[in-house]
């Protein structure tokens, strides 16, 4: 009866005791039941051929920005709920709401989940709409590498996301420092899911990253000098070069906690003179990078957003430069602020806490200068520009308080309590979510062709926003109350439960914010205000002078740029005629041929990862003989392309109302 | 993409970097023979005998081996870069050299502010 | 929501936390120092916090001036200037004002984190300290006592713990004292406090371990030297030894009540700070390249 | 606003706009793989004194092979760079052969080093053993896994050309593989002075 008692084990692997508890079986139904009706849609509606050759295998940045964003508000639900499941367990002293294990299965993917699988993909989603149709590109500098990029980050994310119903999910935190994620005390699947998946995302955000740097660089429409790029490509420019340098460490982290685990290595291992504060340097030499690029591209966005809405040029473009390259730079020497504690001595402390203390001046020019631009202008409290105006008094407050945690001695008080986590959630929601969601409201027409209720916008806006004071700012209390992060519970009778409560209500305040932004993009959608003009903000640069949606291949005729805010100076100077196309001058345009090469390298990376995480070898090598074959059908079919002819642009463009007469 | 684009000596007007960032304009060098390849090729070959004389035959006081060792190495990085990899070609504007000079100076400090920290302080008793 | 609201409800949040924090009970146990270490860390923070503070209010009332004198309404006279977008004095009072407040954050940092590096040269009492799985251990060299979950330390005299770990990274903090280090595998490191007032405070792990991490807590009991004195001569004749059985049985990954022991094996703790590994049950010391 | 100037000099990967984006785009991704390195540097050198119970650097390595290797490598750096030489000559055959002549020297590379690592595994010195040889396995390892990545796309390359001849998409990844290899070789450079020659000093 062998076979009898192999199947057996492999349910006790694919389903041991922690994923049999009642609320994931009830997900995992649910998730199930969700499938089969969508799947049963798709057949009765005829649409898979439609979801293929439209999305699956596209090619366009238009359409990889749409499925990068929805996947990333999912992961903002998924995320979400994590934190509502955390608040609601520490609502009450000795609470058993979930059970320890649970707990720090829940913080461990909210953490990763937020981080890796719900800021990043926003950005990017934000990154792929706009900037070709910024720079008057007709796509990226390699579209083939980008839906590779897009369809890494899923399978790096469906991964993570089905570690609680198979097998386990990880519980060492999002860092997972080791020697707790090592094998000796971890010994499930959990942190393997962990390793691999942010190890095949993160191998797709090192693509985008080169993708953007060199699309950036060299894509631009002539004329487009550096200095007259807008802040936001500067930013994306800034955020891919961070991204290029900041996750090779990550990937070499990973990896070898991951050499270590399945393959028995002595890396970060507590016997055989391993060293695990080596592993915690590597993240954090990654680590600290990232957290600036998850703020710099809502920089970039609060730099498209103020001047926009205040109808008025950016204060200081030079400075905005300047000062975001300047955090760049300072960003990569200051990581180990993230481990005073480990005894490294004075000196390395003292320098590395004076090197993250810098970057407060420049971005300290940065907050002036955006106060400066609405100085004289003309404030329109639109939802975009709200979420601006929440960043300005968030951010300070996070920023001040990580000013706080740089001065080396005040941090051996703080490190690793709530002090921390206030500090990182008000800086993170104040300044990546809070421009993530403005750049979403503010593009969002471009993206779709309609546009979101300002009305129940601004609700969602509210509720969000006082949410998240009321949520965070008590944890800066309790942190000086001693209380420390990733506690499953605590006693009663120290205190902490007072603003505990607060903090609970205040995130599900932030949860009915979450909801309402979501009615309000359904209701949109089934009430659509249609953008006819593809301006609807009276914006100033390029994206806007283009319909929305932008047809398939962007720009028919590429602009020449003159000047800083190309678009608002085509208006001033009534030249808008420029973006016209004529019989003349119209031009066959070759696009991209979509592909399904990049959805089936990451399946087959996908496949391998399986293999590795369980230890079924025969499985990783399957996965990598895929991998490999995929790249080589890639490289035989080069980089095939369709022609769309000059009679086809010009019908398209007539119809859009772009044709010079 | 622009069909224009895909023939030959009609490149389309640049974006303006050309004119500010003139250091890093492209240079190209083409010879009837592969000479400089031969001399890059001798070059990597006496240095690397040079090195490995240098440690195997205590030709250096300790101290001052290592840096030696690796001043060498990289002398011979360059070769490969400037002769073999042809790091001024481009087109436009050579963006390889500052993306390359950052990741290098990125990279070397990775590894000493690494062995840096990781000496930790001493102060046991 | 109008501006105005926003401020106005800001403002009363802050004021809520204000009263909630201006208590400041017991509970706020790093505002209650009971040492220098704690004192000194204190009064960075205070100081820390006023300066942020000053650019906070700086930021907020700046932003809610722009915000009301410019909002876009028909009938708003404030100057309209759409290309205003240069101001050299401005652009270099943000430069000065924002190095100006950072100097004066730093030059304490430095100071201080340079003295409290240092040991004072009275002699310390040393404490062992390892992390266990959900436990701590604590061994007095001198006093050849061991003690899990809790120890005696006396005032007014500076202890050194000399900190590693037998699982995950730690971290050691009793708050009132002072701040946290790692306890880390295969290295031992130095952290010094001391307590000017008696009482008993309350330590944690501050870095997860686990899924008990959150009960791994001990006491700390500042004694007056007599009173130190006698409790480790009783600790020394009332308890017994630690065996290696019971050296096993800390091993575990248990959360344990307090203990004491008479005495312990030294093999129980590495003799030297570095270049040492775990070897079985020992410590053993490793090869020198 | 400035036009650049058309030179007839331009190699024709690079008349091709599109084409010298791509070989750029080969730049930025090798300059994230050194920083890749770079991260495995610091830790080879931090765990290098790290030896545990297992012998120390002067106890495993052997110089002999390892200088063999190296001469391996270069010459095949030197063979490579002919071969773009040739292509740019527009000599196919040329470019072929050349590229031939690398793939089977990396592969004797490849070969002498499998043989290095499994008589080190042989004498009982596997990476569980220490942190230091984990470092080592780990760095050296990864260099040839690269150098074996590299193996397999000259092969594909070289059907590529001989299929279709020089194209301006066969130029250009001519000129990546060119690229990729000589950076290995610079990566070999520093392998060879950090780990070897500064290990038996
Ligand atoms: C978007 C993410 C983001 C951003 C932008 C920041 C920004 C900053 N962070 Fe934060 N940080 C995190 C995300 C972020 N951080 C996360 C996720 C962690 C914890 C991870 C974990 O452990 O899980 C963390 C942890 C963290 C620590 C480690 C604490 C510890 O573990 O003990 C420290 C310590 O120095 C720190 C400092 C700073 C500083 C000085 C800034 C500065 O960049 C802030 C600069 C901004 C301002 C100062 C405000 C505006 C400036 C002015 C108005 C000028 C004048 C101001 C002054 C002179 C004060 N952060
Ligand atoms: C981008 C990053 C990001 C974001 C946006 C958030 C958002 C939130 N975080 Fe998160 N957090 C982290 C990153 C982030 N966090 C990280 C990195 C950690 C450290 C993890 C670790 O220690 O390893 C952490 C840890 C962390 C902790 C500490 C846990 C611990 O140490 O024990 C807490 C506790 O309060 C918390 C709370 C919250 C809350 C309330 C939100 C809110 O903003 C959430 C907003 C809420 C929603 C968006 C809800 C949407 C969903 C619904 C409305 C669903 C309702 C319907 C049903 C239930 C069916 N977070
Ligand atoms: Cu984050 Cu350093
Ligand atoms: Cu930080």
């Amino acid at each position: 009866m062998d076979i009898k008692l192999w199947t057996l084990h492999l349910l006790k692997v694919l389903f041991p005791p922690q994923v049999l508890l009642p609320d994931i079986v009830a997900i995992d139904i649910g998730l199930t039941v969700a499938t089969i009706v969508i799947g049963a849609y798709l057949t009765k509606t005829r649409k898979w051929g439609w979801l293929w050759h439209e999305w699956l295998t596209t090619v366009d940045h238009k359409k990889i920005g749409i499925m990068y964003l929805i996947a990333a508000l999912i992961m903002l639900f998924r995320g979400g709920v994590d934190a509502l499941m955390i608040r609601s367990q520490l609502i009450a002293p000795n609470a058993h709401f979930m059970g320890a294990q649970q707990y720090d299965e829940v913080f461990t993917t909210h953490g990763t989940v937020m981080i890796f699988f719900m800021a990043m993909p926003m950005i990017f989603a934000l990154f792929n709409a706009t900037i070709p149709l910024m720079i008057g590109a007709r796509d990226v500098a390699f579209p083939r590498l980008n839906a590779i990029s897009f369809w890494l980050f899923a399978f790096g994310a469906i991964l993570l996301n089905i570690s609680f119903s198979i097998g386990g999910s990880p519980s060492a935190g999002w860092m997972s420092y080791p020697p707790y994620s090592e094998l000796l005390y971890n010994p499930g699947v959990g942190e393997n899911y962990f390793l691999l998946s942010l190890q095949i995302a993160g191998i797709g955000t090192i693509a985008t990253g080169i993708n953007f740097l060199v699309t950036i660089l060299r894509m631009r429409a002539p004329g487009m000098s550096l200095s007259k790029m807008p802040i936001f490509v500067w930013a994306s420019l800034i955020t891919s070069s961070l991204v290029l340098f900041a996750f090779p460490p990550l990937t070499v982290a990973l990896g070898l906690t991951m050499l270590d685990r399945v393959f028995g290595a002595s890396f970060f291992t507590l016997g055989h003179q391993g060293m695990p504060m080596m592993y915690v340097n590597l993240f954090w030499i990654f680590g600290h990078p990232e957290v600036y690029i998850l703020v710099m591209p809502a920089f970039g966005v609060f730099s498209e957003v103020v001047p926009t809405f205040s109808r008025k040029a950016l204060f200081g473009y030079e400075a905005m430069v300047g000062s975001l390259l300047a955090i760049s730079f300072l960003s990569y020497g200051t990581w180990v602020h993230h481990f005073f504690e480990m005894g490294a001595g004075p000196t390395v402390n003292v320098f590395f806490g004076l090197s993250t203390m810098l970057i407060a001046i420049p971005t300290g020019v940065k907050m002036f200068n955006w106060i400066f631009t609405m100085w004289g202008g003309r404030i329109r409290l639109t939802v975009p520009m709200l979420w601006q105006l929440a960043f300005i008094p968030t951010f300070v407050v996070g920023g001040a308080t990580g000013i706080m945690l740089a001065a080396v001695p005040g941090d051996y008080q703080y490190h690793n309590s709530y002090f921390l986590i206030a500090h990182f959630h008000n800086v993170i929601l104040g300044g990546t979510v809070f421009g993530v969601l403005s750049g979403m409201y503010y593009w969002w027409p471009k993206m779709f062709g309609w546009n979101l209720n300002q009305r129940q916008g601004t609700w969602a806006f509210a509720l969000f926003v006082g949410g998240f004071w009321l949520t965070f700012m008590p944890q800066y209390f309790l942190g000086f109350e001693g209380m420390t992060r990733r506690m499953a519970t605590y006693p009663a009778g120290l205190g902490w439960t007072a603003l505990n409560v607060w903090s609970t209500v205040g995130a599900f305040v932030m949860g009915a914010g979450f909801v309402v932004m979501v009615y309000n993009i359904l209701w949109s959608r089934m009430h659509p205000d249609w953008d006819t003009t593809g301006d609807p903000w009276d914006g100033r640069t390029l994206e806007w002078s283009l319909p929305s949606p932008a047809p398939e291949y962007n720009f028919a005729r590429i602009p020449v740029v003159r000047s800083r805010d190309e678009w608002w100076s085509m208006k001033q100077e009534g030249r808008t005629d420029e973006v016209k196309t004529s019989e003349a001058t119209v031009r066959p345009i070759h696009m991209p041929r979509n592909t399904p090469m990049p959805i089936m390298l990451a399946a087959a990376f996908f496949v391998g990862a399986i293999g590795l995480i369980f230890g079924w070898f025969w499985m990783a090598i399957l996965g990598g003989v895929g991998v490999v074959a995929a790249l080589a059908y890639g490289s035989f079919a080069d980089y095939s392309e369709i022609e769309i002819d000059a009679k086809k642009v010009l019908k398209t463009e007539a119809q859009l109302g772009r044709v010079e007469s | 993409m622009d069909h224009e684009d895909r023939q030959p000596h009609r490149i389309p007007t640049g974006h303006g970097d050309e004119v500010e960032l003139a250091i890093f304009s492209p240079k190209m060098h083409q010879t009837h023979f592969p000479s400089l390849q031969i001399t890059g090729y001798l070059l990597s070959i006496i240095l690397t005998l040079l090195a490995f004389g240098m440690v195997a035959y205590h030709w250096m006081p300790m101290a001052s081996l290592i840096p030696v060792i690796l001043i060498l190495a990289f002398i011979q990085a360059g070769l490969q870069l400037g002769i073999f990899m042809h790091l001024r070609e481009g087109r436009g504007t050579t963006w390889q050299i500052p993306v390359l000079a950052l990741a290098v100076s990125i990279g070397l400090g990775i590894v000493g502010f690494s062995i840096w920290i990781m000496m930790f302080k001493s102060g046991v008793s | 929501m109008s501006p105005k609201r926003r401020i106005w409800l800001s403002g009363s949040l802050v004021a809520l936390f204000g009263v909630l924090a201006a208590g400041c009970g017991s509970d706020y146990v790093v505002f209650h120092p009971a040492g220098p270490v704690a004192q000194s860390e204190l009064n960075l923070i205070v100081l820390s916090t006023i300066i942020v503070g000053v650019v906070i209010v700086l930021i907020w009332v700046l932003w809610a001036y722009v915000v009301w004198r410019f909002r876009d309404t028909p009938d708003n006279k404030a100057p309209y200037w759409p290309n205003w977008n240069h101001h050299p004095l401005l652009e270099v009072f943000v430069f000065v004002f924002a190095i100006g407040a950072l100097v004066v954050v730093a030059i304490p940092t430095v100071h201080k984190t340079y003295v409290l590096d240092r040991i004072p040269a009275r002699h310390p009492l040393v404490i062992d300290v390892t992390s266990l799985d959900y436990k701590w251990l604590f061994q007095y060299p001198k006093q050849h006592i061991a003690t899990v979950n809790y120890f005696y330390m006396p005032t007014n005299h500076p202890v050194l713990f000399e900190l590693t770990a037998r699982s995950p990274l730690s971290a050691f903090w009793a708050p009132n004292l002072g701040g946290m280090e790692y306890a880390m595998p295969n290295r031992v490191l130095p952290l010094w406090l001391e307590a000017t007032r008696t009482g008993v405070f309350r330590g944690r792990n501050a870095n997860f371990t686990g899924i008990d991490f959150w009960r791994m807590t001990f006491m700390v009991h500042a004694v007056p030297n007599p009173v130190f004195s006698r409790w480790v001569s009783h600790v020394q004749a009332k308890r017994h030894p630690m065996t290696r059985a019971a050296w096993l049985r800390l091993l575990r990954p248990t959360v344990t009540p307090p203990l004491q022991y008479s005495s312990y094996p030294s093999w129980t703790f590495p003799q030297r700070p570095t270049e040492f590994t775990v070897k079985g049950l020992q410590y053993v010391p490793t090869k020198k390249p | 606003m400035s036009t650049t100037t058309t030179t007839t000099t331009l190699p024709p990967e690079f008349q091709d706009n599109l084409e010298s984006i791509r070989i750029m785009g080969f730049w930025v991704f090798l300059t994230t793989d050194l920083v890749l390195f770079g991260s495995l540097f610091a830790v080879y050198v931090v765990f290098r004194s790290r030896v545990g119970l297992g012998p120390t650097p002067h106890q495993l390595f052997s110089m002999g092979p390892v200088l063999t290797e190296t001469l391996i490598l270069l010459t095949s750096s030197f063979t490579c760079s002919l071969s773009l030489y040739s292509a740019r000559k527009n000599r196919v055959k040329g470019a072929i052969s050349w590229l031939v002549v690398t793939l089977a020297l990396g592969m004797s590379f490849v070969l002498l080093e499998i043989r290095e690592f499994t008589t080190d595994v042989l004498n009982g010195h596997t990476w569980h053993q220490s942190a230091f040889l984990s470092g080592f396995f780990t760095l050296v390892g990864t260099h040839g896994s690269h150098v074996t990545v590299g193996i397999g796309w000259a092969i594909m390359l070289a059907i590529q050309l001989g299929m279709k001849g020089l194209t301006l998409t066969t130029r250009r990844k001519l000129y990546a593989f060119a690229l990729y290899w000589h950076f290995l070789d610079i990566v070999w450079i520093f392998l060879f002075t950090v780990v070897y020659l500064s290990g038996i000093a």
